[in-house]
């Protein structure tokens, strides 16, 4: 997949993001959220135990103490907090996270993710996925629309293991966004010039669109 | 009390078939030195639950590279893939829990909780065999709290009674880690005097915190480093 | 977006019949402030989960006199007489939990936990009608997680994102209080440019506080009094 | 009853506690122990959140926000720590506090406690009575022999409501100190003039007694 593409996932996602809104970003694409902000100030939590968290620190300043989930070195931000894990995940869990911003294996045409697991090969991490999942006030998935072996990530059923039941809102691929509302995938955007035919053949979710989008 | 130990005491707390409670997060807030001891021991089928397993060849993974460990408890083990060929060589027992189920988990050890209802989970593989239950219309899965019979945290300062601070998000785990098993040793960055730390950032009461050992790591450009 | 109030405006967060969560432990850590604000509105047949009910005219007293209050749940109130008298008269329903138990269940309510399974009470009237389960060989109840509309909690310090640190035993159970309710207003003593508070020692992050109110009392031989 | 009786109470209870434990005194007689440990350093915790309690302070350094469980003015000792009624009682309910010193309403001779209600009358208060009984390791009952009308309150069985179902380890009265081992009533020490008849006619727990205790 093409840098260029990511990118453009992470810059649409922006602009459903609101200034000064608390968000968790999960590994992937979502990483690369913070370098297109532009004016608009989020707070970053970081599972590890940290609200608040601020870019890569030169390297005289790096501290592998202060460091974000995937376990890079961060600062801290002017009004950051410290926690444990524990409460990080009360935080989480609790529904005080307003949106995360997910990348996922699969999302299924009703918003269930599989982000954790791939069937036949060894299961052996989930780490924070779970509970961003179960807790976030808002989900967002940011993924390309098909799989390196060219396979729709946005399927009809998931055939990867499901993170939980709970449903995602949004999810922004290169081509397109989608929204899930009452168990139903509704085309809300297309971000790139194919047309909504092509659009279809390779999306394997069933989704729902009207005029407006597709000759927009 | 004296809870000052040299970092070749502690080690007759700990005995085979042990259950250890081990702070961090990767290899931060890691009790490195502690690790360093069990390594060296000739201690066998501990069971570990931690975060992860460290990497290969470093914190907790010395401990898996030693065959010190038969099982695993924990929520991330992919980043260190000595532990997942263990685990295919059929040599290490994994069990996987959410990350925010394993933090609750310890706390709920530590604090007379037996378990607690979590919306984390529900639905997944990872729920399979558990009690789900519907509260105020919403489904939890029931689970189970944790308890250790040796605890190896990682803070960064102690006082002489055993109240300790952390570094940064050195943090993680580490505090539910000391409340959680019979006997709690805690390696420190600096030992100061009693008073010097602030009864208000105190983050681990020293009730929970049976013994200290100063580290024998040092840190250079932010990462710790063996200083003998 | 700005979180601080003047103490007449965050009444619009209230509603008749809402269920408030309120810290304090007796008049140690109380929101005197909101108090008094309720108690001056038309405000009427509200539940309010409280360790207490404060003093006989004092603190959550004064919502009782004031006839605010249909119900209170909490541990202590026979240092209200006035408590006593009105469940007596039938004025007043009271739910009463073990203090620690109180505090568990509203920090579940926080914490996306459906409910506990505590050591607290087993065999005791107040855990009559509550599920008895046996863990590893020990009997547990099961307590549910208590959630509120709005939570008013009194903190000494603030910045202005809301994060909050308090005065010594004045923290009991504003922290946990802080985190399960839809709405949460802080009143505190001082309010503090952002960046002056130790990332190390806040204990109430700013997620957790939607608004800021100016307490009206001060401070004056270790007891608060009106101000105005 | 003297205060004479309950300072011997309170000075007998000091003889069973060590140098540093983590010890949560209770209303009434326990609150007599700080004045009579003499050289000996307890930790004392206060369930509203504080780890090393000291003594009143003098009236210009009264905080109300720094209390005791009792709701009096205290001051920190040197390596004091301060956290939320929610730690406060993990400490308590995870059996990190050495010793609780309670009083009671009565105390059978299995070792179960009733201390938070009587019967009949309004049942408003237990604040944290039931989570001590249920947490702490060891528990020493503080108690008069007998009720100010003159009932015994060490019993066959509790006729006021249980505090839980947690047994204490010693109980001290004015005249006897007596364990509880197995769910039997032992006497371990007779602490006054009393004449062993004398002792178990006004004690209504059956207990177990020897000669070397009887005729010391």
């Amino acid at each position: 997949m093409h840098q260029i593409d990511r990118i453009k996932i992470a810059k649409r996602i922006v602009q459903e993001l609101k200034q000064g809104q608390v968000v968790n970003l999960g590994v992937g694409i979502p990483t690369l959220i913070p370098d297109y902000l532009g004016e608009k100030k989020l707070v970053l939590q970081s599972e590890n135990g940290l609200l608040g968290m601020g870019p890569t620190p030169s390297a005289e300043k790096v501290n592998m103490d202060l460091i974000s989930a995937s376990k890079a070195p961060i600062t801290m931000e002017i009004g950051a907090s410290l926690f444990d894990s524990s409460n990080s995940f009360a935080m989480i869990r609790g529904g005080h996270i307003d949106v995360a911003v997910l990348g996922v294996l699969q999302v299924d045409q009703t918003g269930e993710i599989a982000n954790w697991a791939v069937p036949g090969q060894t299961i052996l991490g989930v780490g924070g996925a779970m509970d961003l999942v179960a807790g976030a006030n808002k989900i967002i998935v940011a993924t390309v629309h098909s799989s390196k072996n060219g396979e729709p990530k946005l399927v009809k059923e998931l055939t990867f293991p499901s993170s939980g039941n709970r449903k995602a809102d949004l999810v922004v691929s290169e081509h397109a966004v989608f929204k899930f509302e009452d168990g139903t995938m509704k085309l809300v955007e297309i971000l790139s010039d194919i047309r909504i035919e092509e659009l279809i053949e390779i999306t394997g979710a069933d989704f729902e669109y009207n005029s407006e989008i597709t000759n927009a | 009390m004296e809870k000052l130990l040299e970092k070749e005491e502690f080690i007759k707390f700990v005995k085979d078939g042990d259950k250890l409670l081990v702070g961090g997060f990767g290899m931060s807030g890691t009790p490195l030195t502690l690790i360093d001891e069990i390594a060296a021991s000739s201690l066998k089928n501990l069971t570990v639950v931690s975060n992860n397993l460290g990497e290969p060849g470093k914190g907790l993974g010395i401990l898996l590279n030693e065959k010190k460990l038969n099982k695993a408890i924990g929520s991330y083990f992919t980043t260190n893939r000595d532990a997942v060929q263990a685990w295919v060589d059929g040599e290490l027992e994994i069990e996987l829990i959410p990350q925010g189920t394993l933090a609750e988990a310890v706390r709920c050890g530590g604090a007379g909780i037996g378990g607690f209802y979590t919306k984390t989970a529900v639905g997944t593989k990872l729920a399979e065999g558990k009690e789900v239950r519907v509260i105020e219309g919403e489904r939890f899965i029931l689970e189970k709290a944790i308890k250790g019979d040796v605890s190896l945290i990682k803070a960064h300062k102690a006082d002489h009674l055993g109240n300790l601070v952390y570094d940064h998000t050195g943090r993680n785990f580490n505090p539910v880690m000391a409340t959680a098993s019979k006997v709690v040793i805690a390696e420190v960055d600096e030992i100061v005097k009693n008073g010097e730390l602030n009864p208000s950032e105190i983050v681990t009461p020293h009730v929970y915190v049976d013994y200290i050992v100063k580290s024998h790591y040092v840190k250079k450009a932010g990462v710790f480093v063996a200083s003998d």
